[in-house]
């Protein structure tokens, strides 16, 4: 089937709720209208209300129900809005979900996903276009997992709700209708844990994962095209643990590395993937890491999104530089 | 089991003067000077007017998504037209018709949701805060103001607006009870619009009403007929009276009804019925307003044409914004903008003289408008 | 202004059964055997007892800070036993008397406060969460073992234990709502201790009672005496059966008081007078439950031997604990630990075998108590 | 006057209190307690209950208060009793506090301190010992303070009080009661943003700040009598915005950087001082900047609290694996 990324979520919902009566969905508006970006659609008529559940509108109580109900041994895959609103239940993912398996010392864990559409380019307003993944990414005992087009989305959708541990699941909302991709009927998983080299080369590598992929393959493709360069595209695919191994090989062929994330650039996720590969690839450094990431201003509104969300041009500039080194 | 029970009991009561039948309590009905009658209904009008035209804005992408108000002009107006000036007016997203009674510029409601900054600043005296996205964040920091007030020895009362789903999240429950403590000026507005998005009121909370909610916070509360101007405007006339005089925090919920999509992303066709729908379009505030002005012969000729021309002369002036300048995302991020972040925009600055991208294709797709998968037919 | 006041008009009751003058109301009086009043009391001395001892270890630098219950065993252990051991039990962080009594060792419990993870592992079998520091936030969980509960179709019921000032957490709410609109089988018990650390009732809330807090869920409230150990068992039992019955849940609050400090780090003197806990002194359930199973003649000879002998055991055994293995820290933060978190505990390891610092003050210094700048009095 | 750092904050309030009567003090028993931890000890009584606010127990509602007081032009000064309980207003920080000069577009800004005490080292439970700054050097708006030691705690304190934008102020347990240092009567103001040098060498840079910053001293000592190597030492007393022309220029002279903290490493502080460091210091760089933070675990119990919160130990093998690559 050729599916976009929705349908392509909807249907690794769709066949692991079929698989396993302990998963379930729970969420703002998943039920009846299917979730407002469609993701959970049709799955309340399929399984009852009971199991797709409508919440009433309150996130910290969306995760914690959640985490009981994982104490309970049930798997619940629930749905924050948008990303933007998951602060409100920010204590309940640090305080519990991250921490019960060592809390109890293994007698219970949280075997949950919260999925969240996250990320710009879709004009609009604040809270609805900002990239938190770097919250997630620090707290011990998580995972974070963002996938960058509809068939590796399904495929970690499945991974991560078979995951004993807890996993946050992020979705690119500029991603959703951006692009469909044969996805295989039958279930598919894919590790989490690993990134993927997704255009090999040995110029540079540039590093980046959900809708900021695109942007690294493109400028790739310039680069090979007007400057005769290859770059490495890598895509993370999960944030945390970050595939440090698989970063580190790239940039020990390559030598350079540039960062694409949609997120601020200070104390973001860049920093992490450039101290790591720094402190394993040393030696084989012939530049400086470069970032290429939001600027440190909170929201900029739509109309201005732009000036500040990585793009093609910021990624080629910083290349060069970096090739140019 | 038997038990004593608590004395004095806990009461609720509700209140409606004039009802979807033209019914009116005269014994109830407020002493409104005709002025402030003609006002109100032009505000009503003036709301009505403009949510059509900007779901017709968002259509053709000349604005970005929006929450329309249609149905929710009488819980709006009869309470924010209690306020003075100096009072403060809190809202969530959805008080266009209230902003603009407040003073907001018709433009600068349109810029906002064309995705400009700009357009959620509130003018230098003005005593509102701007549009607050996320549910229910808003009802603190009305709280905070109104302790603000009271601490300053000023006389303001802090009016703030949130929706029946709104009272599930905490910072209501929070925000409630600090002023319940405080015992602060403040007067809590919910506009029980029946539907969080998709989620009606009883997946909502079990609870009959959103107005015994007070009963948590031992402040009053009461419900109110929210499509009945009168009713509204009487109800947070002796709340925000109270308030003032030192007697804390009230409560009120607006029944009402939201006749419109939730927001222009939304398809309220998979969710309610179309007979729904039109019950309550029966119930419908403007209609009774109008005719209760029509009785009372205060209905002025051609205030609809007189209320779209405004509306088309603000378009207008919305229209003529330039182009975003985009080294403007840094002017009002700090106080001073750290050394770091002076020389993001430096960059910024030199990208901007910079020669254009070699090839045409390097600039961004056109963003996508966000949706779900359906257009609404409403 | 009048107005129609909402019928039914809502009603909270209050329960008393054994006051603390000995005054029995035997016509609520709760029919329980002998053998289970004989194990309540056993319950309720040990929590003291233990209490008391484990104040002496917090001051000789034994076990670190934890929270006294002494005043409270009533609220504690009349609910908790109405529970059957595959229901679940939720504790907050005062919970001592109730989780002995659902099989937490009282050594596992003392390694707890001694910093030990392992203290906090719930045996396989047992249907009950760990103690939860954060205030409030257990309160959500419970619901969702609920739900769980109801989804799986088992009969539990699930008990949720917190304080007078965790109804001011937006968790409370949050979760209180939940359970009216899902009807779980949840009972939620506010041990109203009066104070939250230093801050008294009334400043934590205008409501005249915890109990009806629940008004604004749609659910039952019950305020009971909370050093009435037969009126917090009546309530319990009826709240219980009819949350196994499919009744939804029910909030008790148990009025009651911290007769201790509130943790070992704080000082009471410095918020409250003596006159006041003299005058909750009186109302002890300990004496007055004392009292009552005198006059039934089942006060036992040589009890109070027999439970100190049970906590000198138990701290032998908790003092027999081997050093904590450092390399523990790893065993149970994930299910697989991911590569460089192995990487890390191999570090770890390999530090662990390396010959001590070259010199002694190169260790860490012993890490002070945490604490306030006074010691406490009682 | 020689004071701890507990009388340091404590002076620092009541100086500023008594110049300016819209500074005020809210928080969960900042009155009659005077805080758990007797910062606010004595404010009340001096300033009355209406300026020094027992609040109820609730942090979303502490800081969406102080946020509404902020705009209305007061100076809230608000305690989070532990900064582990700051995750419950961690969407009131995020989404107003760091945003609202922004939004408003200068038309209101929030002048106000979120003081909380964070850190481990005093066998506390969970919740009471962690170390979560780089959640807040994350959010473009917000500044995140970090004090050392009585004099300057205190001289911070002023100086985050007078700030026109939102300060995080974190202080650490462990230095409550650790020592006491002249403090002087008058008030007395630190720049933020800008790190001090503690130590002068050239042989290496240690950087931290907060309680590591003395485990930070100790080791340099140990380096300069049993290593013969000079380390610089940095206290950062500004985690964010970084003050990254000292670390660069530091680096610059000495070649080898580690970067001592408390926090979970992965995603951590560290990483941002480290890939910042590279950016600006590539070519002096004679080794690979290492790390010593706390393991990427939730939380231990304080009994095994050691096996992971950086000590000198650890940081002497780090600078010594530095100093021999
Ligand atoms: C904290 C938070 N969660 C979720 C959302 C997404 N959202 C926007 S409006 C809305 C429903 C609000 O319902 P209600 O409070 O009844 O107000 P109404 O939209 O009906 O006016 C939701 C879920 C949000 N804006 N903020
Ligand atoms: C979210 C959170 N905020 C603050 C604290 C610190 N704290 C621990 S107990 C307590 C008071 C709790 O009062 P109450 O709920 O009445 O329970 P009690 O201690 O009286 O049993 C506070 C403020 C905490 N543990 N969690
Ligand atoms: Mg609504
Ligand atoms: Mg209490």
């Amino acid at each position: 089937m050729k599916l976009n990324m929705v349908k392509a979520l909807n249907l690794a919902l769709r066949q692991e709720m079929e698989r396993d009566r302990d998963v379930l969905v729970l969420g703002e508006d998943v039920g009846v209208d299917g979730g407002v970006f469609r993701v959970t659609e049709d799955l309340q008529r399929r399984f009852g209300s009971q199991r797709v559940i409508d919440s009433p509108l309150a996130e910290a109580a969306i995760i914690g129900a959640s985490v009981g109900m994982a104490l309970y041994g049930l798997k619940p895959v629930c749905e924050i809005q948008f990303s933007g609103f998951a602060f409100q239940c920010f204590h309940q993912i640090e305080n519990h979900a991250a921490r019960y398996r060592q809390r109890s010392q293994g007698r219970f864990h949280c075997a949950m996903v919260v999925r969240m559409p996250y990320g710009g380019g879709v004009r609009a307003l604040e809270h609805h276009s900002e990239s938190e993944e770097q919250f997630y990414a620090h707290i011990p005992g998580l995972k974070m997992v963002i996938p960058s087009g509809p068939r590796n989305a399904r495929a970690l959708l499945v991974s991560a709700i078979r995951d004993p541990d807890p996993v946050i699941f992020f979705e690119a909302k500029g991603l959703y209708h951006a692009a469909r991709e044969e996805v295989p009927d039958d279930p598919e998983m894919m590790p989490l844990g690993r990134a993927q080299i997704v255009r090999e080369g040995r110029d540079l590598t540039l590093i980046s994962y959900g809708a900021m992929l695109r942007v690294a393959r493109e400028a790739a493709d310039t680069l090979a095209q007007e400057d005769g360069a290859e770059a490495e595209v890598i895509d993370l695919l999960t944030v945390a643990p970050l595939d440090r191994a698989t970063l580190a090989a790239s940039v020990q062929k390559t030598g350079r590395a540039v960062i694409i994330h949609e997120a601020p650039q200070s104390f973001g996720p860049g920093a992490e993937i450039a101290a790591s590969i720094m402190e394993r690839a040393f030696l084989s450094l012939e530049a400086p890491i470069k970032r290429v990431a939001a600027y440190d201003v909170p929201f900029v509104g739509f109309a201005r999104e732009r000036a500040t969300v990585p793009d093609v041009p910021r990624v080629l500039a910083a290349a060069r530089e970096t090739l140019a080194f | 089991m038997p038990r004593t029970p608590l004395e004095p009991r806990f009461t609720i009561e509700h209140l409606s003067i004039l009802d979807s039948d033209g019914n009116l309590d005269t014994a109830l009905e407020p002493d409104l000077p005709a002025d402030e009658l003609k006002r109100l209904y032009r505000a009503m009008l003036l709301g009505r007017r403009l949510d059509e035209r900007m779901v017709r804005l968002q259509r053709q992408g000349r604005i970005g998504t929006f929450a329309p108000i249609k149905g929710q002009e009488a819980s709006q107006l009869g309470s924010v037209s209690t306020l003075r000036p100096t009072d403060w007016m809190v809202p969530s997203f959805r008080e266009t018709a209230a902003m603009i009674w407040r003073g907001w510029p018709i433009d600068k409601l349109l810029l906002f949701f064309a995705g400009f900054l700009e357009g959620g600043q509130p003018a230098p005296a003005q005593h509102d805060l701007g549009i607050t996205i996320p549910v229910a964040t808003q009802l603190p920091h009305a709280v905070g103001l109104a302790y603000a007030a009271q601490y300053r020895g000023e006389d303001a009362v802090v009016m703030a607006f949130f929706g029946d789903g709104a009272t599930s999240e905490g910072d209501f429950h929070e925000a409630a009870n600090f002023a319940g403590v405080w015992h602060v000026p403040v007067v809590f507005v919910c506009q029980n619009n029946q539907w969080a998005i998709s989620v009606p009121l009883k997946k909502q909370t079990h609870s009959r009403t959103i107005a015994q909610k007070a009963l948590a916070y031992g402040f009053p509360g009461i419900q109110v007929d929210g499509n009945d101007v009168l009713a509204v405007h009487a109800a947070s006339r002796e709340a925000v009276e109270r308030a003032r005089a030192g007697g804390g925090p009230t409560l009120i919920e607006c029944v009402t009804y939201r006749l419109g999509v939730h927001t222009t992303a939304d398809d309220p066709t998979k969710y309610r019925t179309d007979e729904e729908v039109a019950e309550w379009a029966r119930k419908d505030p403007l209609t009774r307003f109008t005719e209760y002005l029509r009785k009372k012969n205060l209905l002025e000729d051609g205030l609809e044409a007189q209320v779209d021309a405004e509306i088309a002369e603000a378009i207008r002036r919305f229209e003529a914004t330039p182009p975003p300048d985009p080294l403007a995302i840094f002017a009002h991020a700090y106080a001073e903008l750290p050394p770091d972040v002076a020389a993001q925009r430096r960059e910024l600055a030199e990208r901007l003289q910079a020669p254009p991208p070699r090839r045409a294709d390097e600039e961004h797709p056109p963003a996508p408008p966000m949706r779900g998968q359906r257009m609404t037919r409403r």
